[in-house]
């Protein structure tokens, strides 16, 4: 179904869906920072930035409690959470780069078990996608074989038009429903034509090859010279869209806590960490290394994906300069 | 349920980390001697002023405490030569910490109390509970514990029934 | 999961007046991990600790909380009483609901909540005690003791006297120490050098002693039970296996004219000298600073006439290392001079006496050297100056003492009553002359003292002025003394021959350099800091280290000499086990999270942490980290507050146990 | 845009000076391992490289994008690096008062490091792409209040002198800011802060402080600090960082350029900082010491705050 719809009713729509208590999440600041976060007023969007954290954190939570439990006397109680409160929420302005990945995890959530927690958030959020407009030097969507207007993971997508407005299309259900539920707001679509594309500028990765070459070379001395300078931290993978490692922590006290499952990053060192104090990756290029074989080889093994989108988040982020697009570029040309 | 607590509307936690030899000490003392002070103060003891991690009284607000007392031996007295000079410098660094993030340092209290100072302790204890009395619960840490990412906030209906209901 | 046992006593009606203990007993048995929890009258009592040893084997239970009265008053009677039932000790722990509760409140409500939240939080703290076994340390029995006046020595005889042996290092080439250069002594007037030379000839005679003199300590490592002391044996030029102590070096020495230290330089000596007659040991030195053949190369007169050879100008400073178990600190004192002091010094002189220029004003320990029968004089009270004996004589107190515009503030104590003896061996031996006193107060607190100062003035006729001298000057050969008798309020003017300063105790100069060495703490003064000002006088809180004497604060002999024994009979108390046993509240470092930053050193006041190599099996060094010697550490977990990664940990006080009562409130 | 441009004109000798002197230390054995700073694919950036190969010495640069403190590869916890000989290492002056107080912690020996100092008149702001110029708006909070433009004590620096205009310091003015707000508010402003963390740890793993083997804030027996990027457990982690950091911090400002949710760590830092230099004189960085401030005491420290 394509649909237009003006700035102004779009505004109107997300405050009519906050008031009738769904949740509306999209880019706004935060001190200074344009992030994914609920909105109390359709006023703060901010459309024009690329949030720093992914749209992930909606079906895939920074963390969450996953249990309580109590203990009395030499008695424990234990009490689950019950994913049917998680809340009704639409996620609106979502960068290709970002909705392009929610496929990709579903894939690995849903597999041979089936992860309640993130299905039933998944099931409750409606993607409203948008064409991007913005690309810097980091950017490289296209480079894995996604692009700009790239509409994979969206419900509705959105595409900036010259004049005002958005030329509206539903790929889902979800989608349809959101223009059929509020119909009044959605006109016809017209003629206006879209705002230029944004236009990453690194040429195509030909990921077979990289994969090829992943394949042969678990060990390999150029992972020293890509990582050596890794220190460790999880910044790549915490705004990453596709990571979606997670850890599992009790806390609280003797009396009464939580099981909580948190992010975690394969950039850490107690990642893979052994209760022995063994551990398999026992250094940086160890870790770094996982990082590219699970984005390019071993999720493409299962899932026949590739697990990054191209969002240049973690080349934007890293505190030394590693850069995932041209380690990538460099392996594809390897096998030539 | 707790009649005698009706005489105020907030009763205060107090934390007081102490030292076993001079503070713990003259606490004892003012017991021995049948001193009378609100009965608000937790008291934790260490072999030293020296021992005290900043990360306790953190955690002591964070645990819910509306006032944290430390005390110990007077300079010079430190049973352990020098633990209290050292304690005196880290406390002297951390509460400037506290008070740039935002904590009101008329929380947090640092006393010499010796074994020989009973009525010290009781004027201390009951100062500070009398203080951080008047300024009611220290909420900021409080709020803090209780909230959650957004994004791993779940319906609480029964919750949001009752804070409607205030 | 644990299974803790909480009693709550009633303490007769101390506790349960105010606590409801039956309500604590039964909110605490619902707290998680509590297997068993009741009240009962007197947990202290005989039938109370049988109790709690049944219920620990009838309930098998794990840990112990007795909720009593303050764990300085019980403790250890209810760890000993769990340790009997079969526990380790430290798996039991006391909360205070008597002294921090029912003693001081009056409100049954709140002192019950208080109670019941009190015995919550060590319930949580000891679910994290662990089992900590008894530290013990094996003990070498030998002592050191430095310094060899009269403190030094009584230690030392006593130490050997029970069987253990001892090295005593002196820095003089005697033994003897200051109260060898007295005259006589109060309140007796005994001759100083008649009870103090047998001592030191049974020092010298002492199988058990062996004696370092003309040597200083270098170097001090270990710890309690374990120490390694390098001493410095200087070089004596005199060797003293074979010297007989026969003297005719010292007779045919042509420098005859250095002034003596030991005589306070008023009589002269040889370069190649003993000090006093009576020097233990009889075997002289040479004083290179002023010897010809060291000075120019020739002479070497004292080689030539020493018929075994002993005579040796080749010799070098030694150092010896010895192993021994304890320490005994007496090096004494020294006298503050009135002279000119360094700029900025926190010490200041008496520019109005002078600064120490006028030859007949000395101070009483040269007072002492001119009474004495073995002195300079022979004996003879006479000036320095001409020789001529003093007629008027006026001795002045606390010179320096008592006075803190001169940066001394604390009362040198032996003065008021040597002052006294010094009246009256003037008075003894100048019968036509007159002593005046210049004081503020006399102290003479002390068997027989104050009837000896009353001596002074009723029967050997000293005038004693209440008051304080303004100034001193030379007026041709006489000395004039302004001062003022606050007593009767008017100033005093007196044309003395001579004058007598009573001058302040000091510590030996470098007394702090020795104690940097030995690790244990002193005063603004540098006089050494005892563990304890009233119940370990005679301990340092460095672990086996003792003090006796005037290092520690001004004494007089008896005090000094009771001091020594006292120290003596720690020093037995250390060694009449084989192996030492302490409470094993000490750090330890988890070596596999340490970095080695070594802030636990810079913080510990113990010198406890010391550095430790990590290595593989081939032998590679891994890393260095901090281990803590668990003979020095004293428990206060100063380092475990400063470790940034917490990888010290002091035992029974650990971060677990404390997040544990933190997460009980 | 209009902001006065700082002239970084000098840093192209200073990057030909570096290439000789990394070329010669490397050819005559004096180093086994460099690290330096060298071109990263996007316009202008630049990013850390460790090279043992005199044939790669032609690599290193230095450019206003040169903004790491390499010093962080010097320590234990980052200690993937070769270990063999001397490692050279190329320094600005506020890096090499970060690798001073390694130096007092045992951390480093100054004989095993070859110090190629760089005189620098600053460095960009993280807010700013690698290709922007240098200006008076882009230059890096730290070089606002930089002390340090001409490291000393090294083996080997460039003889080019920096222009370095004075500037507004940025921490400072923040600083009083923030210290004229009541607690409430000032508190609502790091709540706000903190609630945008996500414990990714940047902070701590560039820090060349963090070189604990093990953080405090990683254990769970005890959890001293909660490890759930939930506002509790990160203004904990934050306050806890800041104090540990206290005296020993010299300012790199680190922590707060690599954080990806820009929280402004630095200020926390520089806090500390001015507290303990009104407090004990103390300023780390400028010499080895062997106590830092909070090692040591003075008995006449101030105690007015205790009753």
């Amino acid at each position: 179904m394509q649909k237009y719809i003006s700035q102004q009713n779009l505004n109107t729509l997300l405050d009519t869906l906050i008031a009738s208590g769904t949740r509306v999440v999209a880019p706004r600041m935060n001190a200074g920072t344009p992030l994914y976060e609920p909105l109390t007023s359709s006023a703060e969007m901010v459309m024009d930035q690329l949030p720093r954290r992914s749209a992930k954190e909606a079906y895939f939570p920074v963390c969450e409690d996953i249990m309580t439990y109590e203990k009395e006397g030499q008695k424990v109680s234990i009490s689950d959470i019950d994913p049917a409160r998680f809340p009704e929420t639409v996620l609106v302005g979502v960068r290709p780069c970002d909705a392009c990945a929610i496929p990709v995890l579903d894939a690995v959530f849903s597999w041979d078990y089936k992860d309640e927690f993130f299905l039933e958030r998944r099931r409750k959020t409606t993607i409203v996608g948008l064409a991007c407009t913005i690309a810097d030097d980091a950017c490289f969507c296209t480079a894995v074989g996604l692009s700009p207007a790239d509409t994979k993971g969206s419900d509705l997508f959105l595409t900036p038009l010259e004049g005002g407005g958005y030329a509206c299309e539903s790929y889902s259900d979800k989608g349809e429903a959101l223009i059929n539920n509020h119909n009044s707001l959605f006109n016809d679509p017209n003629s206006a034509a879209s705002l230029p594309l944004a236009q990453p500028y690194m040429e195509k990765f030909d990921l077979k090859k990289v994969k090829a070459w992943l394949d042969e070379h678990f060990e390999d001395p150029s992972w020293d010279a890509i990582a050596l300078r890794c220190v460790g931290c999880g910044a790549c993978a915490f705004v990453c869209p596709a990571c979606h490692c997670f850890d599992i922590v009790d806390e609280g006290t003797e009396k009464a806590g939580k099981r909580r499952k948190n992010w975690d990053a394969c950039g850490f060192w107690k990642f893979t960490h052994h209760a022995s104090g063994h551990n398999p990756r026992n250094q940086q290029p160890k870790r770094y290394r996982n990082r590219i074989m699970h984005k390019f080889k071993y999720y493409d093994d299962k899932f026949g994906q590739t697990l990054c989108t191209g969002c240049g988040r973690c080349i934007r982020v890293c505190p030394v300069g590693i850069d995932i697009a041209q380690i990538v570029e460099e392996i594809s040309k390897k096998l030539e | 349920m707790h009649p005698a607590k009706q005489k105020h509307t907030f009763e205060p936690k107090i934390i007081a980390f102490v030292c076993t030899w001079c503070t713990y000490a003259g606490a004892d003392l003012a017991g021995t001697s049948r001193m009378q002070y609100p009965s608000n103060v937790r008291v934790l003891k260490f072999p030293c002023t020296g021992r005290i991690d900043p990360v306790f009284i953190l955690k002591a607000f964070q645990q819910g405490a509306d006032g944290v007392l430390v005390s110990g031996c007077h300079p010079g007295d430190c049973h352990y030569i020098a633990g209290n000079f050292h304690a005196r410098r880290r406390f002297a660094v951390f509460r400037k910490l506290l008070e740039f993030v935002g904590v009101d340092l008329n929380r947090l209290q640092f006393s010499w109390v010796s074994a020989a100072e009973g009525g010290k302790w009781v004027e201390v204890v009951t100062d500070l509970t009398e203080k951080v009395r008047n300024m009611g619960p220290m909420t900021e840490f409080k709020e803090l514990a209780t909230e959650e990412q957004w994004s791993g906030a779940i319906n609480t209906p029964e919750l949001k029934e009752a804070f409607n209901a205030i | 999961m644990s299974r803790i046992g909480v009693f709550i006593c009633h303490c007769g009606e101390n506790i349960s007046r105010t606590v409801d203990v039956e309500r604590v007993a039964q909110e605490v048995g619902r707290l998680p991990g509590v297997a068993f929890s009741s009240d009962y009258k007197y947990m202290c009592s005989d039938p109370g600790q049988t109790l709690l040893k049944k219920t620990i084997q009838d309930q098998k239970l794990s840990h112990v909380v007795v909720a009593a009265c303050s764990p300085r008053m019980h403790e250890k009677t209810f760890r000993k009483a769990v340790e009997a039932a079969g526990l380790n000790p430290f798996l039991c722990e006391m909360a205070n609901i008597r002294e921090h509760c029912s003693w001081v409140h009056e409100n049954i409500e709140e002192a019950t909540v208080k109670a019941t939240e009190i015995v919550g939080m060590m319930v949580e703290r000891v679910k994290k005690n662990r089992v900590l076994p008894t530290i013990t340390v094996p003990v070498t029995k030998r002592s050191l003791v430095i310094g060899g006046g009269i403190a030094g020595i009584q230690a030392a005889l006593d130490i050997a006297d029970a069987g253990h042996e001892v090295v005593l290092v002196e820095r003089e080439p005697s033994i003897g120490g200051h109260m060898a250069q007295l005259s006589e002594t109060f309140p007796t007037l005994d001759c100083s050098q008649c009870i103090m030379t047998p001592k030191m000839v049974d020092v010298a005679n002492h199988p058990k002693i062996k004696l370092y003199t003309y040597s200083e300590i270098e170097l001090v490592e270990g710890f309690i039970g374990n120490f390694q002391v390098t001493i410095k044996k200087k070089a004596r030029s005199v060797d003293e296996d074979r010297c007989t102590g026969c003297g005719v070096c010292m007779t045919k020495c042509p420098q005859k004219k250095i002034p003596n230290k030991f005589d306070q330089n008023i009589g002269m000596r040889t370069a190649i000298y003993i000090p006093f007659p009576q020097a233990v040991p009889n075997t002289p030195v040479i004083d290179r600073e002023n010897c010809t053949k060291f000075k120019t190369g020739k002479c070497g007169v004292c080689q030539k006439v020493c018929g075994p050879g002993a005579v040796d100008f080749e010799q070098e400073d030694r150092l010896i290392v010895e192993p021994v178990g304890a320490i005994v600190v007496a090096t004494g004192f020294d006298l503050y001079t009135i002279d000119e002091k360094p700029k900025g010094s926190p010490i200041k002189g008496y520019g109005e006496f002078g600064h120490g220029k006028i030859p007949d004003v000395i101070d009483g320990m040269t007072f002492e050297r001119l009474a004495s029968a073995s002195g300079p004089t022979g004996g003879k009270i006479v000036r320095p100056s001409d020789g001529k004996e003093p007629k008027q004589i006026v001795f002045i107190q606390c010179i320096g003492s008592r006075a803190r515009e001169k940066g001394i503030s604390y009362c040198s104590k032996v003065c008021c009553m040597y002052t006294a003896k010094h009246t009256m061996l003037y008075h003894h031996k100048v019968h036509d002359g007159q002593a005046y006193v210049f004081f503020m107060d006399a102290r003479t607190p002390g068997k027989s003292y104050d009837e000896f100062w009353r001596r002074a003035i009723e029967e050997e006729e000293a005038v004693y002025i209440r008051g304080m001298v303004s100034r001193l000057y030379q007026k041709g050969d006489k000395i004039v003394v302004m001062g003022s008798d606050i007593a009767v309020g008017v100033q005093v003017e007196i044309e003395a021959d001579m004058v007598v300063l009573a001058t302040a105790i000091q510590p030996q100069k470098g007394a702090d350099l020795l104690a940097q060495k030995l690790g244990i703490s002193y005063d603004k003064y540098n006089f050494y800091s005892e563990a304890h000002a009233k119940l370990r006088p005679v301990e340092c809180a460095t672990a086996g280290i003792y003090l006796a004497g005037a290092c520690q604060g001004p004494k007089d002999i008896p005090e000094t000499v009771s001091q020594a024994s006292a120290a003596a009979a720690k020093v037995m108390t250390l060694f009449s086990k084989d192996k030492l046993e302490r409470e094993p509240i000490v750090a330890r470092v988890r070596e596999a999270g340490c970095v080695g930053c070594f802030a636990c050193r810079k913080v510990c006041a113990y010198g406890a942490v010391e550095e430790k190599e990590i290595r593989d099996r081939q032998g590679n060094l891994i890393k260095v980290v901090a281990y803590v010697n668990p003979g020095v550490c004293a428990g206060c977990g100063t380092c475990q507050a400063t470790c940034p990664s917490k990888c010290v940990e002091l035992d029974g006080y650990t971060d677990e146990q404390v997040i544990a009562m933190i997460e009980a409130l | 845009m209009t902001s006065t441009l700082i002239d970084t004109t000098i840093y192209a000798a200073i990057s030909e000076a570096i290439q000789q002197e990394a070329k010669r230390i490397l050819t005559d054995g004096q180093v086994s391992t460099i690290v330096g700073y060298a071109a990263a694919r996007r316009k202008g950036s630049a990013q850390p490289m460790i090279i043992t190969d005199a044939a790669d010495a032609d690599k290193l640069i230095f450019t206003p994008a040169c903004v790491n403190d390499l010093v962080v590869y010097l320590t234990k916890a980052k200690k993937d690096i070769p270990k063999k000989g001397k490692i050279g290492i190329v320094v600005k002056g506020c890096d090499l008062k970060a690798l001073t107080g390694l130096i007092g912690e045992s951390q480093l020996k100054r004989e095993e490091l070859y110090l190629i100092g760089v005189p620098c008149a600053g460095v960009l702001a993280s807010t700013f792409a690698p290709s922007q110029d240098l200006t008076e708006e882009s230059i890096a909070p730290k070089c606002t209040e930089c002390d340090a433009h001409l490291p000393t004590g090294c083996d080997f620096v460039p003889t080019e002198t920096p222009l370095t205009p004075e500037l507004e310091k940025k921490y400072a003015v923040e600083i009083a800011r923030l210290e004229a707000l009541t607690p409430a508010e000032r508190w609502a402003y790091w709540k706000e802060q903190f609630s945008k963390c996500i414990k990714c740890y940047a902070c701590r793993q560039v820090c060349p402080f963090c070189f604990c083997e093990q953080c405090l804030c990683d254990r769970n027996k005890p959890q001293m600090v909660e490890t759930t990027p939930r506002p509790a457990g990160n203004t904990a982690w934050h306050i806890v960082r800041a104090m540990h950091l206290a005296g020993r911090c010299a300012g790199c400002a680190e922590c707060e350029r690599v954080c990806p949710m820009d929280i402004p760590l630095n200020l926390l830092n520089r806090k500390m900082a001015k507290e303990l230099k009104e407090l004990y004189d103390h300023e780390a960085g400028f010499e080895v010491l062997e106590k830092g401030p909070l090692t040591m005491f003075n008995e006449k420290d101030d105690q007015s705050f205790i009753k």
